[in-house]
């Protein structure tokens, strides 16, 4: 099938504002979007820029938005999002300072990130083995533990676009990986990040981070898990 | 820019984010340099798990899969690696646990495991139980766990810079040279030691499972030293990618139960390896596929796959315990593994070789074993030879946790007991040059094109069946791409993130890679593990009990001077190792695990 | 309004106060109560009665019993924190700028305290008979 | 504008009722407390109220108030209960309907004393 590809450019050495640039492919409709978005950048305009890198949803190079939607170009198929002779659009992420193209600034991103202390501590000496954990008690991890960092949730929260200083979705999933470990030994002290003003309590449950995640976590349920522990923590 | 670090580890990956962990505990300042943010790495897509033999489901010992580890690598694999690796392997694996890594859980509490391929009881006797495993995605679990921890650790990070250069000077490496993507600079990084971990070149291939950026990067910076990689015509095809795509289904999927099946609804594994049938080596299901296809018992529009049977598990199994697989092949293929068939295709996978290193990580300079002062080298991109001459499944992440953390010990004790070595000067000419060569090439060639040509050639040339007139082909081929790619214009003038200089600067890393491949397939005339020529259709241990080691020959452009390096075996009384590289059968009696036929 | 706590200290630093939480559910319990005062109000003085049926005296007469009274201070008081608060969230959602957040938050306040201010006089201290 | 779904318009519409009850309310403060200053004055401001388009306003007001009041209780619910947030959608096209009832049951009530000019 024949399609238009738009694609919101903006390269920095040269142009002053971002503008609407629209190319024609040919393509099946099994194919990814990261394919098209491939296939504009090898053949038609080598400039293009977005990150990529895995091509199955797994790294969280190449969130994007995608017809009106944060989604991963990889694992957008064409038939989800166009029929023959349609378009579509696709958009930086919103919400992190746009440096070429389709390719964004993250440190912000993954300051939210290193904010909440995103890795296990527990100081009592550990057993020779194992230490030991019920299969029950390990579930309550999955969700968490899903994430691949690649702030489709974030950059699609109302919330985050206008308040620079929210930790957003991604950062509080992380958060609650840990806070609902029963092997980690700071859930309090992690709790009392999520209570600071820049925490949970910005969450407006907007839901465009659970709709967002292409690894389908409930976050939006997440964070209000989160909230109520801190709200139990502090009764 | 000009860095300086006791320690730099190139590459965030399992093994790099491992090697900058331990190097950073051994008390020296520790970089890590990566072209993608750390948890975008490859390691990250690893989804079946991690073998140690923790027998926490079934009795296990480390010696069975050490044995195991051999007789998959088709008796290539050097057994002082086997034995510490199987050994350390356990160890690595509790620590992650410690690092907080969510394994899932056995009923009491402990890491679960599963079967999977290659991986025996009793040296062969039946399927075990070793694979350790959190989902199917413990490669992302271990990626993600090992960043966090470099994150409590403080580890410092340099992202989205590309190594172009290593400074080698008199057998001592004293740095490298990066690229910024984000500014266009050039840094020059000094440093004590330093640490590869770039991964592998897959790329190379048209159907693969490896990442875009997989490229052998930093293999082909080693080889245009003048340096050799190892054993490069082994590369891993996996059994089971999903058609045209080449995303990988996991082996995990075959331990859970899943069965592979020909177009008439057979079984057909049960032919060719009676006693594991579907979890046989991948080398082996790779070729039984193959064939079946080439008989033409295949499925699908093009009769190039077979079917992947899961219909018969358990639903909760396949949501739960396969929920990253079931995933994908609901999202690209829109078939339901719990009542679809799922089509299935052999995809490139995995580089067996790759820079040669000792056990300590130390990278090899030539035929005798001579060192590079201050190198080392880890995960898929090293060859520590413990793979062999094909991997068993679940091996690899063990490789990055055990040799990752061996080379960052062991770079960070010889930082510790030296001086910064002198830096010759202007490291980045070379560097410089090639960016200009790229943006200033006359002609109107297009990277992509070339690479789409490599790709298609590697695949029919020197894919899964290979013989000796179509590597010949293949070589010429290569010559030609090569001539070509002088010509490759970048057209981007930009300084910012310019990601097509990298895209080309990366295609002529994978021309390396591909011909020293090419050239060492060419060379080895006998069917070994996942090489496995038509033209010459045994093992021959007599001739080729060695390990290739290709050069680039400078005389003349696509040319390669092989040379050899003997396999490390075990003496039966337990004690000495011992080189070989020629073997007879005689000699053999005395090693714990001699090469004997291989059946599964 | 940084986000960098990188270690168990900075947490602790950053902290220390339960402002937001104890504003959190202020918001949800001050709500289930206002829907029963407002919609009641709304009910009782528009709905069923014209609004140009509050009369001067109408009010009057109404606001002799102290019930009522007290009803209609109730509603002004959670409805003037309830709103004001939500209106804060707005304001820190988009008035980035961390000076001018202070400025737009103060004045806003003290606006809204006069208004309370006079409505509280209003109800309690007006007594025609 | 980003293609949200029920959630995104769910909090835009509460908040942007929040604000505009705010705003009407911290009118209806000043102009009621105005009888401070004596019965001339506060009929003066009130007169106002006559207005047509202030009238229709306030329908609008009391609809908002309705929606505002609703979807409160189902944010309520959500933070409380993990059933609010799975049926979150359900929840809020229960919040609609309530808040269109009602505020067609006002308007019925009203508009005819509106047209009276009473
Ligand atoms: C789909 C898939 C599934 C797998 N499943 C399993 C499994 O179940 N069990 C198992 O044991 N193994 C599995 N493997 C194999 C295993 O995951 C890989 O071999 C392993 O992860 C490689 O890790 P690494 O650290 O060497 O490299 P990678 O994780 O690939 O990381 C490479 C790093 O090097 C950096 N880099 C590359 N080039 C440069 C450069 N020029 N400059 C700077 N940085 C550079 C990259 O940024 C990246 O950080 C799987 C592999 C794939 C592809
Ligand atoms: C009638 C019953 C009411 C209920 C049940 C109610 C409930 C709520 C709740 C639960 C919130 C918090 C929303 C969140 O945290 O996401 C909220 C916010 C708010 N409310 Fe109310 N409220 C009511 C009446 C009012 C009134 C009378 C006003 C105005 C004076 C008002 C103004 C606001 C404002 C401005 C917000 C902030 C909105 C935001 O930040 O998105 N509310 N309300
Ligand atoms: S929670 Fe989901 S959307 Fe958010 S960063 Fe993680 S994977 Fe991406
Ligand atoms: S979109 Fe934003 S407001 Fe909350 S529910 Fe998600 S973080
Ligand atoms: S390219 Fe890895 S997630 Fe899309």
């Amino acid at each position: 099938m024949n399609i238009n590809v738009k694609i919101l450019r903006f390269d920095p050495e040269k142009d002053r504002k971002q503008h609407w640039e629209t190319y024609q492919v040919e393509a099946s409709p099994g194919d990814r979007v990261l394919d098209v978005i491939n296939h504009v950048k090898w053949y038609i305009d080598p400039s293009l820029t977005f990150r990529r890198s895995c091509a199955h949803g797994i790294c969280g190079s190449d969130a994007m938005l995608i017809n009106g939607r944060n989604r991963l170009a990889c694992k957008t198929l064409l038939q989800d999002v166009v029929k023959d002779g349609g378009t579509i659009t696709a958009e930086p992420i919103r919400g992190l300072k746009v440096e070429k193209d389709l390719l964004v600034d993250m440190e912000p991103f993954f300051d939210a990130y290193r904010s909440i202390m995103p890795y296990f501590i527990n100081d009592n000496p550990a057993p020779a083995a194992e230490r030991l954990q019920s299969p029950e008690d390990a579930e309550r991890m999955d969700h968490g533990s899903n994430c691949i960092l690649c702030a489709c949730c974030t950059t699609s929260c109302p919330i985050f676009w206008v308040n620079g200083s929210y930790i957003g979705p991604a950062a509080i999933v992380q958060a609650h990986r840990f806070i609902f470990d029963t092997r980690d030994a700071a859930t309090q002290q992690r709790l009392n990040v999520m209570n600071q003003n820049t925490g949970v309590w910005r969450c407006r449950t907007a839901y465009n981070c659970t709709e967002a995640c292409p690894r389908d976590i409930p976050i939006t349920q997440l964070i209000e898990e989160v909230k109520r522990a801190v709200m139990y923590q502090q009764a | 820019m000009h860095h300086r670090y006791d320690v730099l580890v190139v590459g965030a990956g399992g093994a790099g984010l491992m090697a900058a962990l331990y190097a950073a505990k051994g008390n020296v300042s520790v970089a890590c340099i990566s072209k993608l943010y750390p948890t975008r790495s490859h390691t990250g897509a690893a989804q079946g798990g991690v073998g140690a033999a923790l027998g926490n489901v079934a009795e296990d010992h480390w010696e069975w899969h050490m044995y195991d580890t051999i007789k998959g690598g088709d008796y290539l694999t050097d057994q002082d690696a086997a034995e510490i690796f199987a050994k350390d392997v356990i160890e690595a694996v509790y620590e992650l646990e410690h690092m907080g890594l969510p394994f899932s859980r056995t009923e009491e509490g402990k890491i679960a495991q599963r079967k999977f391929g290659g991986h025996t009881r009793e040296f062969g006797k039946a399927a075990v139980e070793r694979s350790c495993y959190a989902k199917d995605r413990t490669g992302h679990m271990i990626l993600q766990t090992l960043y966090q921890q470099n994150v409590k650790e403080g580890t410092t990070f340099f992202n989205e810079f590309h190594v172009l250069d290593l400074i080698i000077e008199n057998g001592r490496c004293s740095g490298v040279v990066a690229y910024e993507l984000s500014t266009g600079e050039i840094h020059t990084f000094h440093a004590k030691a330093v640490i590869l971990a770039a991964g592998g070149y897959g790329r190379i291939f048209k159907i693969t499972s490896n990442a875009l950026t997989l490229t052998g990067d930093l293999m082909s910076i080693y080889y245009r030293k003048g340096l050799p990689l190892e054993d490069m015509e082994f590369y891993q095809f996996h059994p089971t990618g999903l058609t045209k795509l080449g995303i990988l289904v996991t082996e995990g999927i075959r331990g859970e139960g899943g069965i592979l099946r020909n177009k008439d609804g057979e079984r057909f594994m049960e032919r060719y390896a009676p006693t594991l049938k579907d979890l046989a080596p991948r080398d082996i299901v790779s070729r039984s596929i193959y064939t079946e296809i080439r008989e033409g018992r295949g499925v699908g529009p093009d009769k190039d796959a077979v079917n992947i049977d899961l219909t018969h598990l358990p639903r909760d199994v396949i949501e739960n315990k396969l929920s990253e697989i079931t995933d994908l092949s609901r999202t690209y293929l829109g078939l339901d593994p719990v009542k679809d068939l799922v089509p299935i295709q052999p995809t490139a996978h995995y580089a067996m070789g790759g820079i040669p290193t000792t056990i300590d990580g130390e990278c090899i300079a030539d035929d005798n074993g001579t060192l590079i002062e201050g190198l080392y080298a880890a995960g898929e991109q090293a060859c520590v030879s413990l793979h062999g001459a094909n991997r068993l499944g679940t091996n690899s992440l063990g490789d990055l946790i055990v040799f990752g953390r061996r080379s960052g010990i062991n770079a960070a004790k010889y930082a510790r007991g030296t001086e910064l070595a002198e830096m010759p000067e202007n490291p980045e000419v070379e560097s410089r040059a090639l960016i200009e060569n790229l943006k200033n090439a006359d002609g109107s060639e297009n990277a992509a094109r070339i690479r789409k040509e490599l790709q298609e050639t590697m695949m029919n040339n020197v894919g899964i069946f290979r013989n000796g007139p179509d590597m010949e082909k293949q070589v010429e081929i290569l010559r030609e791409l090569r001539a070509r790619y002088q010509h490759v214009n970048v057209q981007d003038p930009s300084q910012r993130f310019n990601s097509e200089l990298v895209e080309a600067l990366e295609l002529g890393f994978m021309l390396d890679c591909a011909e020293a491949m090419t050239h060492s397939a060419l060379n080895r005339t006998e069917s070994r593990g996942a090489h496995d020529r038509e033209d010459f259709h045994t093992r021959d241990d007599v001739n080729w009990l060695k390990h290739t080691m290709a050069y680039k020959d400078f005389s003349q452009p696509g040319n390669v001077r092989i040379g050899y390096k003997p396999v490390v075996f075990k003496d039966a009384a337990d004690g000495e190792y011992e080189s070989l590289t020629t073997y007879t059968p005689a000699e053999a009696a005395g090693f714990k695990f001699p090469p004997k036929p291989r059946t599964f | 309004m940084t986000i960098r706590a990188r270690t168990m200290q900075d947490a602790k630093q950053q902290s220390h106060t339960n402002a937001e939480l104890n504003w959190w559910i202020f918001m949800r319990i001050s709500g289930l109560i206002l829907i029963f005062l407002v919609l009641g109000h709304i009910y009782m003085t528009f709905v069923q009665v014209s609004e140009s049926d509050a009369t001067f005296d109408a009010v009057v007469n109404k606001l002799a019993n102290p019930a009522w009274k007290f009803y209609d201070w109730l509603l002004l008081t959670l409805a003037m924190l309830h709103g004001v608060n939500g209106a804060r969230y707005s304001i820190d959602d988009y008035v980035r700028s961390r000076p001018n957040r202070a400025w737009v938050r103060n004045t806003f306040f003290t606006v809204v305290a006069m208004i309370f201010v006079l409505g509280t006089v209003g109800l309690f201290s007006f007594n025609p008979y | 504008m980003y293609k949200g779904r029920e959630g995104q318009w769910a909090f835009y519409l509460h908040r942007l009722s929040g604000l505009a009850i705010l705003a009407y309310f911290l009118l209806h403060v000043i102009s009621i407390s105005l009888f401070v200053f004596g019965e001339k004055i506060y009929m003066a401001v009130h007169g106002g109220y006559d207005f047509i388009l202030f009238r229709l306003g306030l329908i609008a007001i009391a609809g908002g108030v309705m929606y505002h009041a609703m979807n409160g209780l189902r944010i309520i619910v959500m933070d409380f209960t993990g059933k609010g947030v799975a049926y979150q959608r359900q929840l809020w096209y229960g919040v609609l309907l309530i808040s269109i009832v009602w505020t067609v049951y006002v308007a019925i009530k009203v508009l005819p004393r509106v047209a009276a000019g009473v």
